[in-house]
């Protein structure tokens, strides 16, 4: 049998070293799975995290699609993050992502068809709040009366569903539309367009403001007072107390920082690569958001690296599909295999591994 | 001897839904089928609408396609951007109006056609006067299906009453299942619907009253309470328009398409059918397929009592394509 | 025309099976101080091998029974990666859910568009028969009966067994329970296996019984819905059966409200049974009792025995 | 003499970095009470886990009536008769008491049987408990019941207790060595850890010292004194605390009509409280845990929001103010809870010195953090209280608990207080560290600010207060001058002990 013993510190080398071993792991292991479905292991496996990149038919293509992908993911987790690190559980980013994205579009929308340059910040202001506002919600239930935030932010996902469902087919259908459910085109309206801001790369705005928001969260949790009662309110509630930190606050804060960035993701997906509010206009961002989150320990420049990972596997995923004819099924399944191991490695680097005698235990 | 063609499909859903996306992988495999080692066919399933579809089409072009089938209505912002790129490409876009440039071709079929000829059949069979109407989304396809029922069921039987219920999903079989019991239990006796999966069957059989296949056959509940269906078969315009790339002959068309050229299939009629029913119904369907008959032919009136068209007027197809209200006669109302 | 309350009990009793029992087992789970956000995984996993299994043998119990086993067996992978590996356990369960639903629909692929064995009802024909009683007491198929008893049980063994004693010791800290002498991690262990027994139960169900049949993504949600009742209910047995039915119940009403043409926007009945449940929630947590006390005091939290 | 009941021999135990137990052998005889001395992390503990079936030793053996004893597991400890109070705690708090002592037994009778036994025991042993009230309701004392009344129900041979009475009043105190003589006269052997020493001689037969893992010496306590015992424990000898009498200055803290709602469901309220406290006076505050000090803390630090008018610093009204504007004004506290409310376990010593330090040391400018600010302070501390520690990076966590009370205190006390509230500021520290904090205290109050002591400690209430009141059930009584008070009368003072009744009527006489 082993043991573990905690480490005294997290060990740096592990810390760097694990994810990739993770992904070592997982070719083995989804090699093996390809296999058994009668598929070349080495080439699915090549054309899942090397095509993407570096074939040259693909990779002028699918490198700037990688942050395209990865943009709205980082964005999200970035915010769910500080809540995560204070105790606080917004599950239903989802929700606040769909909302964003309809009260920024409607905003758009509303000033069709004006080109003045001021319509598209306004947008982003406009998705930012509906994220907020949509946050709010499980915010000010918990903080008035208790109510679990995970629930209710699990459950206003459904809500936003049904209030996506009814703005396609709608209030902002597009009257040009030929009775079609969805909206206008925003990006292929120059007023309310989220450029891509250097062709060829995928960098809109939404990816600038991921990057911004992990350069931000980095200052705010290492440099600045919040960050550290961010910190210091999830790792021992009654010592934030002691030391000054108004729960309320913090869970409105905290909920109201992923609301708005969930919001805002939602917003410049609307107005740059999904370009419209459609029934099913959201893709799942939100929840996956969760998983990068964690994959990144919960810390900004982990999330940027754990999101572009998410982005290849999404993107060599589809390449897989397309050229081995591999089931997208495979492929998801594939995913949870690769976030089995980088979560069960995780382990080295807080602990010790000692073979031998046991502690009874 | 050349390279084989290359023929790339998109789909939005998996292509085990039984439904939307099974019948299109299904006409995949018969062009497969029918060119053999002349065509090359790839395809990436549960593709969402928006950017990522955008990508998958790119990735496509990419890895070599010459024709590539878009299969959703959200594909069609995206397969304009991706065919404005690569012109050289062939697009074919589902259900969608944009042929934005010269490279792409939009179809879709006539549903409502098969819709008017089951009910029809539903106007006959149902004994309680109430067909229960399980539907997804309140958009043109769907609302113009519910009137092509309601009109000719009420065509056979004056007092049918046409009960719908939003699910706000095209596949989520439990769901459809309570929508099913539902309908039932507020007394209909005949169920038709507008989603893709079979449970309504299930429930169906098991209340023992009449339904109707949805996109595919579903066969294995014939003959009750499966009595007849609608079957989406897109394998005849992949084919030809496939052979059309092959002979360099390809040019940007739209196509809808009903039960003509067998792009809308109606399933074998089954014996709980009264044989009078099943004739008038099969007249129905041949008057249609002829073209001497429109199931949108006047007089037919608005929800409101508005005249929609005067006697013997027969619907234009913009109309059709963006319908949005209830024909008179038709109780509830379309969410928003 | 009005509603049938006898039909729509018995239809929300269907209709909330699944939710019923994935939500037990996940109460059980959580009361041993863990948390495991993968139920839409295990339902899945569990609903496909149950149908599996059904098909080539002909028998729906078998179905069942194989719907556990293999909702238990994703559950193991959870298990190991949180109490051996200590891998973080809202991570882990998500990516259950993840490997789940690619995991069924690649096992299900050869068995879509197939029936299933019939699953019988209990009772005969005449008991069903009499008025408004028939339906709602004898109208139902073991599964029902068998999920009400599983509530009964889990009720029953968590207080007033040394078993369910020791569980929620478990879950309220485990380091006094470890310093006990209690297994804390073979207990957790047992308590996530029976959870993802319970919600492949619950995923065999609506494969075999409710839909029935196998189709990719069938859960559509159940799962999420079945985690929300067990915090509905405060991690008390009787209350997640009441939740699960007030949101199966909600569910089956608002379809029965279309089909009546009650005047009320489709948008609003579609959001009815989240709605309902959020403000229920809230009419419960704001009761300034000690409801907090049920909270497992450990849930989720790692636990390593040092020493 | 009798054979030993428990024979040790050469028991060790090494932990990375550590050796816990090195060699350790000593023997008990059945009735005996023996205790275990030694500094924070002498490895007294560990030995007794080892016992327990907790912890496998590396090497060594034990002997138990003569047979080989190696307990695999603490059930295996049960069943041969070994029973354990533990130090922290083994406790669950949303059960109730019969459940708690259930989950300590091999083979518990059914409910309604073992809520009459509990009933019975603790009428025989004079620590009356309801089997039905929840773990979590129960004061400090009565928790302490419950994991004895759990040993008692088994019949144990052999009774191990990890500093049971840091927690008790004098009157619980010797109650519970009444218990334990008596448990000691039926032939139970008792080992006992505990880091007060007069309690030691008061009690035990024989007592075995480790310093560093080693067993350094064995002794009968009745005939040593304690500061020997200290002595030998630390290896060198120990000062008393000094003061110099110095005459009370101006009122600082004034406390009118305090009155608080518990925020917890297991909390105490608070009933009009009021007090003065005056510049360069120590007030001792004196009661049973869980009649208040939490809460009372609370108040004064500002976790808790009070009314306005009721307490003033100086003259001005902070009721309504939070904790940081009170440690702006120069009120600071420290609580009882070191890990987890006084300090944050997995963060630095650096990022807990800025917990509480971040105003009255000028650690952040506009929200942004000086962590090299934070870092010199963190070592300062370090170095002025002799917190053991290698560097101000090391987690609070691994930091003994003697260490990081020292810490804690020190945190505050250089930041030059007005007013210092300490809750038990020497709980679980050994003799020597604790003398360090007391004359820390004592050299605050000296250069003119102002303490409040809360602690259940009383010989160290009376070691450094100038007055003394005491907190029961919300209410605090009038103070009273400190020097002349006795035992006694402390104890009528507060009342901790009003529910407890001797086993056989005899009166419990005070201990030395
Ligand atoms: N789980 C552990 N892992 C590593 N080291 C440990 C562990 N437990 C104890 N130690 C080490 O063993 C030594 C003895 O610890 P132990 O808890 O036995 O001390 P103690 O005498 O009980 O002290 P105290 O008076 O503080 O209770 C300490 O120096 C500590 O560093
Ligand atoms: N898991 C662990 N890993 C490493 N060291 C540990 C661990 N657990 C305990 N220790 C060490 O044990 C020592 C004391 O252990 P213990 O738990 O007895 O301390 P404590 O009771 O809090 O201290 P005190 O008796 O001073 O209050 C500490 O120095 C700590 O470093
Ligand atoms: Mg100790
Ligand atoms: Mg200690």
């Amino acid at each position: 049998m082993f043991r573990l013993e905690k480490r005294p510190m997290p060990s740096r080398v592990w810390i760097v070293a694990t994810p990739v071993i993770a992904v070592i792991l997982t070719m083995i292991a989804g090699g093996i799975m390809f296999a058994i479905l009668g598929q070349d292991p080495v080439e699915a496996i090549r054309i899942i995290f090397l095509d993407p990149l570096f074939d040259e038919r693909f990779a002028s293509f699918s490198r700037p699609q990688l942050l395209v992908k990865a943009g709205p993911l980082i964005l999200i987790a970035i915010g769910l993050a500080l809540g995560f690190r204070a105790g606080i559980w917004n599950i239903g980013a989802e929700g606040q992502y769909i909302i964003g994205a309809i009260c920024g579009a409607a905003f758009g929308l509303a000033f069709y068809p004006s080109e003045n340059p001021l319509i598209f910040p306004g947008m982003v202001l406009a998705g930012l709040f509906g994220g907020w506002a949509w946050a709010m919600i499980p915010a000010v239930l918990r903080t008035r009366f208790r109510t679990n935030e995970i629930l209710v932010s699990l459950l206003l996902v459904y809500v936003a569903e049904a209030i996506l469902a009814s703005a396609a087919t709608g209030f902002l259908r597009n009257p040009d539309g030929r009775g079609f459910p969805g909206s206008r085109n925003l990006s292929q309206h120059p007023g309310t367009d989220n450029l891509e801001l250097v062709a060829g790369t995928g960098m809109h705005w939404g990816v600038v403001a991921a990057f911004i928001a992990v350069i931000f969260s980095y200052v705010l949790l290492n440099r600045h007072l919040m960050g550290y009662q961010i910190k210091l309110a999830g790792q021992a509630p009654r010592a934030a107390k002691f030391a000054g930190v108004n729960p309320t606050r913090l869970i409105v804060l905290c909920l109201g920082v992923s609301g708005a960035l969930a919001g805002m993701a939602g917003l410049f997906e609307v107005a740059g690569p999904a370009g419209q509010i459609s029934i099913d206009f959201n893709v799942g961002y939100g929840f996956t958001a969760i998983i990068v989150a964690f994959l990144g320990r919960l810390h900004p420049v982990g999330i940027l690296l754990a999101g572009l990972l998410m982005a290849l596997t999404y993107i060599g995923g589809e390449l897989a599909q397309l050229m081995l004819g591999i089931p997208a099924s495979a492929i998801q399944a594939f995913q949870g295999m690769l976030l089995f191991f980088l979560l069960a490695l995780d382990v080295l680097s807080n602990y010790r591994v000692r073979i031998g005698r046991e502690v009874a235990a | 001897q050349d390279e084989p063609l290359q023929v790339g499909f998109v789909y939005v859903g998996s292509i085990g839904d039984l439904g939307w996306t099974y019948e299109h992988d299904q006409s995949r495999l018969a062009v497969e089928e029918h060119f053999g080692d002349a065509v090359e066919t790839t395809y990436v399933e549960n593709v969402p609408e928006g950017a990522d579809a955008e990508r998958v089409m790119t990735q496509m072009v990419l890895n070599g396609a010459d024709l590539i089938f878009t299969t959703s209505f959200g594909y069609m912002d995206a397969t304009n951007a991706v065919a404005a790129r690569f012109p050289d490409v062939y697009f074919e876009h589902a259900t969608g109006y944009r042929r934005d440039h010269p490279n792409v071709s939009t179809y879709s079929a006539r549903f409502y056609e098969g819709r008017a000829v089951i009910g029809h059949i539903a106007g006959h069979m149902t004994e309680s006067n109430i067909v229960g109407y399980i539907a997804s989304y309140p958009i043109p396809e769907v609302i113009r299906g519910i009137n092509a029922a309601y009109l000719h069921a009420r065509e056979v039987n004056p007092d049918v009453e046409f009960r719908v219920v939003w699910v706000y999903t095209w596949f989520d079989p439990a769901q459809e299942a309570d929508a099913a019991q539902a309908l039932i239990d507020q007394g209909a006796d005949v169920i038709m619907q507008h989603t893709d999966s079979t449970a309504p069957m299930t429930v169906a059989a098991e209340a023992e009253v009449v339904a109707f296949g949805q996109a595919s056959d579903m066969e294995q509940f014939a003959p009750f309470p499966r009595v007849a269906s609608i079957i989406d078969n897109w394998a005849p315009y992949y084919i030809a328009r496939t052979q059309a790339v092959m002979d360099g002959t390809w040019e940007s068309v739209d196509t809808w398409d009903g039960i003509a050229p067998g792009m809308v299939e109606l399933g074998e009629f089954s014996e709980r059918i009264p044989e009078d029913v099943r004739a008038s119904a099969q007249a129905l369907a041949d008057s249609i397929a002829d073209g001497s008959y429109h199931p949108f032919t006047g007089p037919i009136s608005r929800q409101d009592g508005t005249v929609w068209l005067a006697e013997s007027e027969v619907a234009d197809d913009g109309t059709l394509a963006g319908m949005d209200f209830y024909v008179e006669g038709i109780t509830g109302e379309i969410p928003n | 025309m009005g509603i049938d309350p006898v039909t729509l009990i018995v239809a929300l009793i269907g209709a909330s099976t699944p939710i019923l029992l994935a939500a037990i087992g996940e109460l059980v789970v959580e009361k041993s101080g863990v948390l495991n956000l993968g139920v839409e995984g295990m339902m899945i996993v569990g609903a496909v091998s149950g149908f599996i299994i059904a098909i080539n043998t002909g028998s729906p119990w078998l179905g069942f029974a194989a719907g556990a086993v293999g909702g238990a067996g994703l559950s193991l992978i959870f298990a190991l990666l949180t109490q051996y590996l200590l891998s973080n356990q809202v991570a882990t369960g998500l990516a259950l859910t993840l490997f789940g639903l690619g995991l069924s629909s690649l096992m299900g692929e050869a068995y879509t568009g197939i029936n299933p064995p019939l699953t019988p009802d209990l009772f005969p024909q005449a008991l069903r028969d009499i008025p408004v009683a028939g339906p709602i007491l004898f109208g139902h198929d073991l599964v029902i009966y068998l999920s009400i008893l599983l509530v009964a049980g889990v009720w029953y063994a968590l207080h007033h067994t040394r078993m369910g004693l020791i569980l929620r010791a478990v879950g309220e800290s485990h380091d006094a329970a470890h310093a006990l002498g209690y297994k804390v991690i073979r207990i957790r262990i047992c308590a996530i296996l029976f959870g993802g027994a319970c919600a492949g139960l619950g995923g065999a169900y609506l494969s075999l019984v409710r839909v029935p049949s196998w189709t990719e993504g069938m859960t559509a949600g159940a799962g999420w819905i079945a985690l929300a009742i067990v915090v509905f209910a405060s991690w008390k047995p009787w209350r997640a059966l009441i939740g699960a039915y007030l949101f199966g119940g909600i569910a089956a009403l608002q379809l029965r409200l279309q089909a009546a043409e009650i005047n009320i926007p489709v948008m609003f009945l579609d959001m009815s049974p989240y709605l309902v449940t959020i403000i229920v929630l809230v009419i419960i947590s704001s009761d300034r009792g000690r409801a907090a006390l049920n909270a497992p005091a450990a849930l989720g939290k790692v636990f390593h025995a040092s020493g | 003499m009798t054979a030993p009941l428990l024979e040790i021999a050469g028991l060790t135990k090494a932990y990375p970095g550590v050796v816990a137990n090195d060699t350790v052998s000593f023997a008990i005889r059945p009735g005996e009470v023996h205790a275990l001395l030694g500094e924070n992390g002498a490895g007294k503990s560990t030995l007794v886990k080892m016992i327990y079936g907790l912890v496998r030793p590396d090497a060594g053996s034990m002997t138990l009536e003569g047979a080989p004893f190696t307990p695999a597991e603490p059930r295996a400890a049960r069943a041969a008769g070994v029973a354990m109070v533990f130090q922290h705690f083994s406790l669950f708090e949303a059960l109730n008491v019969a459940e708690n002592v259930a989950l300590g037994m091999e083979d518990p009778p059914r409910p309604r049987d073992l809520a009459q036994q509990i009933r019975e025991v603790s009428e025989t042993y004079g620590l009356p408990l309801d089997p039905d009230r929840l773990v979590g309701d129960l004061s400090a004392g009565e928790r302490q019941r419950v994991e004895i009344i759990r040993c008692l129900l088994q019949d144990p041979k052999l009774l191990i207790m990890d500093e049971p009475t840091s927690v008790l009043t004098p009157q619980e105190v010797e109650i519970l060595f009444h218990t334990l003589r008596k448990l000691s006269a039926e032939g139970t052997a008792i080992l006992y850890i505990s880091h007060k020493l007069e309690e030691i001689r008061a009690l035990c037969d024989a007592a075995t010292i480790l310093r560093l893992g080693k067993v350094v010496a064995e002794c009968t306590p009745r005939e040593v004194s304690a500061a020997h015992m200290a002595e030998l424990m630390v290896g060198k000898s120990l000062a008393a605390p000094a003061r110099a009498a110095t005459p009370p200055g101006a009122v600082l803290l004034k406390v009118t009509g305090l009155s608080l709602e518990p925020a917890t469901p297991f909390g105490t309220p608070l009933r009009h409280i009021g007090m003065e406290l005056r510049a360069g006076e120590i007030l001792g505050i004196g009661g049973v845990a869980g009649n208040g000090q939490d809460e009372l803390l609370a108040a004064l630090s500002g976790e808790a929001r009070t009314t306005p008018g009721t307490i003033a610093l100086e003259g001005a009204q902070i009721g309504a103010l939070g904790p940081n504007e009170r440690r702006r004004l120069g009120l600071l506290c420290a609580p009882e809870e070191r890990l987890g409310h006084a300090a944050a376990p997995d963060m630095s010593l650096t990022e807990n010195a800025l917990l509480t330090a971040r105003l009255r040391q000028g650690l952040d400018r506009h929200g942004f953090l000086n962590w090299n600010g934070a870092q010199a302070y963190a070592e300062q501390v370090i170095a002025k209280f002799d917190v053991r520690t290698p560097g101000a990076h090391v987690a609070a966590r691994a930091l003994s608990g003697g260490n990081l009370q020292k810490f804690v205190i020190g945190r505050e006390i250089m930041q030059a207080p007005r007013v210092l509230v300490v809750n038990q500021p020497t709980w679980g520290v050994d003799a020597s560290a604790a003398a360090d904090i007391r004359q820390a205290l004592l050299d605050l109050a000296q250069n003119g600010a102002a303490v409040i002591c809360i602690s259940q400690d009383l010989d160290e209430l009376l070691e450094i207060s100038d007055r003394f009141c005491a907190l029961n059930e919300g209410r605090l009584s009038a103070p009273r001058p400190a020097r002349g008070l006795s035992m006694e009368e402390i104890g009528l003072m507060l009342g901790g002990a009003h529910d407890m009744h001797e086993a056989d009527g005899e009166v419990p006489h005070v201990p030395a």
